[in-house]
């Protein structure tokens, strides 16, 4: 059985300086009440590992808003001009990774892999400073594996076991960022009791504590 | 600029372009499209030609945005609109999407972009020190994808975006094959851009002032159909 | 939608000497009816990519009982004592790679990556004439990725725009497969109109044929 | 060969090295059985230990063997048994399977050995030219459990398992953490093995004469609970 936690005593484990992964594309499959207990909590310096920084104070915008992030690790960040304007004026560091680096590079780690080696980017300024290697004729960007202590993840349905099932659109970054962190809080819409074993799209191992989402 | 631009609307511009575009697709193509305009080329492609879109945020086969009173907020696409699946759809995480859109799975990918050349470069990711909203997916796509369709206006504020060789930070090398404007059609070969098709209310002098590029001009050139 | 032919159909679109992966782990989830097929149609010099090759003349086991087969990548061919009798007499070249990174060099064609950096194998004789790279002190080995002409996979449920779901263990190699090969076949016991779209486990456009596993 | 070991059948052997592996796990641990004797151990574990069994084939809750006259052909372990499923269990494929197995996800592994040494070497999936019936799951897991547990019958038809080095291929190199016979308990440090436990009927004498690799005597040593 996994442990069913309050918010607070799952975000309460996240000390200032940590780096956290939350899952989410925009709003969609974001944990939204664990992103407001971080910012209520107030945790500093974070390296926060996400999809994108969603819109100006909403969910993840609310970690950029509160200037609770020193670095930064996204894909895209053109929908919060917050996280734009922090950049620029040097509060914090950015680096912008592609969507299909960034989800390899988090898979990588959660599988014990040496990294990624892709295509994507080749040619461009993401090549600067980067292995490159060449096979059969093609040039690859080597990328290294990317974990962090915490990941902050969504699931529709829950169960005690820690397995979780998703609705919808809102699987993305969820599923590897629950593979590549050391401490995995997911939050859910739903806990049940024992989940249908072919509907579970994350092993319930993965999974440390649980955080219900109260319905507002 | 030239006097023919003024007969157009920026409604009737995208309507141009967006229409060209869908007429690119095969029966039963996989296609992602780009946010903004690429997004409009959906609704010009006929439902017969069971064209199936994808979206990297983990849907395959996103259907017309959601017009009821209460969206379910779960199904978005990756524009972050509220979208009526299709049937015959599924939901997926990122990692089998980009396994779709870097794999090799998509068939045609239309994106805007903020300056094209001859090489099959395209940038659209950023303008240093001014617009970095990020590269998001579209690295992955751009690489990926068997087909790279850019859509754009011809000029933006008067300023070239078929440039000889683009100076912007490149979002991939080599990969765009086909450039839908509101004035014409290039293809791009391993020879450079090749004019195929033009807007009949521009000249083809107009075509050249505006194209910072050279271009050879296809001996079957035609008339883009409007 | 996608094209429900015949077993007879689907399998004569295979030549001599192509390559196939079969999915399946022993007689599970495996593909039986298209394998039926193949050994009735007496394919030739075949490339088999599969976890196994089953039991002694069952599924994966008749091809090689009918020597139909040219070279076999697998992971483990302990269960099937024909298999290590062809190879110890020369009939078959056999080339031994571990579970894990079979599926990782399979994914990696159908991801669209340069290859695999394993852990797995360092220090054993896998690591002979193999490319290695160092990652920070640690020692892994480069796997190239592993496509084919064919995929013969199997699916509980298949929808007819080729949606396919699975129940209980029989996913194992048939969810990679699906992504990595030219032509994929796959054998259903249920053909449906349309599966909820939260049950699918390949997504559709991977699938180019569909075949009804009949009950026998 | 020792006189007590005519003391046991192959039974009993087999037991007493279940039962002692059965030992090691901590409430919750997801661990993963090799085929044979490993998977014996799972008779001896306690419920309330809630230990986890991970099955490579696309299990994570594989519980005790069916039963029941008809078998679902869709559910089995990585022996290829018909196996019935716990509660909370959940199925996924193999690339899953191993990320979870290599990504360091399984806090223990225990499983059997053509050879182990000092050094934590493991040969477990091949003899040249004999016996060869591929590493499977074996080298992935291996390198990814947390700790490997080796257990096997002392020696095999009087020959040394337990050598000074390896000679067979390894299945991987210093991986393993203990060693579990039905004579004896190793303990596999920097330093090499570690003499922990003793089946009370043998004496120390006879474990080293069966034993191919130098060993140290812990301080510690006690007899193995039977």
């Amino acid at each position: 059985m996994k442990k069913v936690v309050s918010v607070h005593d799952a975000i309460e484990l996240i000390k200032d300086g940590a780096s956290i992964m939350i899952g989410g594309f925009l709003s969609c499959g974001t944990p939204d009440k664990l992103i407001d207990e971080l910012v209520k909590q107030g945790k500093k310096n974070l390296t926060m590992i996400c999809n994108d920084t969603s819109y100006p104070n909403t969910d993840k915008g609310k970690i950029i808003a509160n200037k609770l992030v020193k670095k930064l690790i996204a894909a895209h960040i053109g929908t919060n001009p917050d996280t734009g304007a922090q950049m620029h004026n040097g509060e914090i560091e950015v680096e912008l990774i592609p969507m299909g680096t960034l989800v390899e590079k988090i898979r990588a780690k959660g599988a014990g892999l040496g990294g990624v080696l892709t295509q994507t980017g080749v040619g461009t300024i993401l090549e600067e400073n980067k292995e490159t290697i060449e096979i059969e004729g093609k040039k690859f960007i080597f990328e290294k594996p990317l974990g962090a202590d915490f990941a902050l993840i969504y699931g529709t349905k829950v169960d005690s076991f820690g397995n979780v099932a998703f609705y919808g659109t809102t699987r993305n970054f969820n599923t590897v960022m629950a593979t590549a962190a050391d401490t995995v809080i997911v939050q859910a819409d739903e806990i049940v009791e024992c989940l249908d074993p072919n509907d579970v799209v994350i092993p319930g191992l993965f999974v440390d504590y649980i955080v219900k989402r109260e319905e507002v | 600029m030239p006097v023919a631009q003024n007969l157009m609307t920026k409604e009737k511009i995208r309507e141009i372009i967006a229409k060209r575009a869908a007429r690119e697709f095969k029966r039963g193509d996989v296609v992602t499209l780009g946010i903004g305009l690429p997004t409009e080329v959906a609704n010009y492609v006929p439902d017969e030609t069971r064209v199936i879109f994808q979206s990297e945020n983990g849907l395959l086969g996103a259907g017309r945005l959601h017009k009821g009173e209460r969206p379910d907020p779960r199904i978005i696409n990756a524009g972050g609109a509220y979208v009526e699946p299709t049937m015959g759809c599924c939901f997926y995480d990122t990692l089998m999407a980009f396994t779709i859109m870097r794999g090799g799975h998509i068939d045609a990918t239309v994106l805007g972009a903020l300056q094209v050349d001859g090489f099959g470069n395209i940038a659209s990711w950023m303008i240093p020190n001014k617009f970095v909203p990020g590269m998001g997916g579209s690295m992955d796509l751009v690489v990926g994808s068997k087909r790279v369709i850019v859509v754009m206006e011809h000029t933006s504020k008067g300023q070239i975006k078929i440039v000889q060789k683009c100076d912007l930070p490149l979002t991939a090398r080599g990969e765009v094959d086909l450039i839908i404007t509101e004035r014409c059609v290039f293809d791009v070969d391993k020879n450079g851009l090749l004019l195929k098709e033009i807007n009949p209310i521009f000249s083809l002098d107009e075509i050249k002032a505006s194209t910072g590029a050279d271009f050879r001009v296809s001996s079957e050139l035609c008339e883009m159909v409007l």
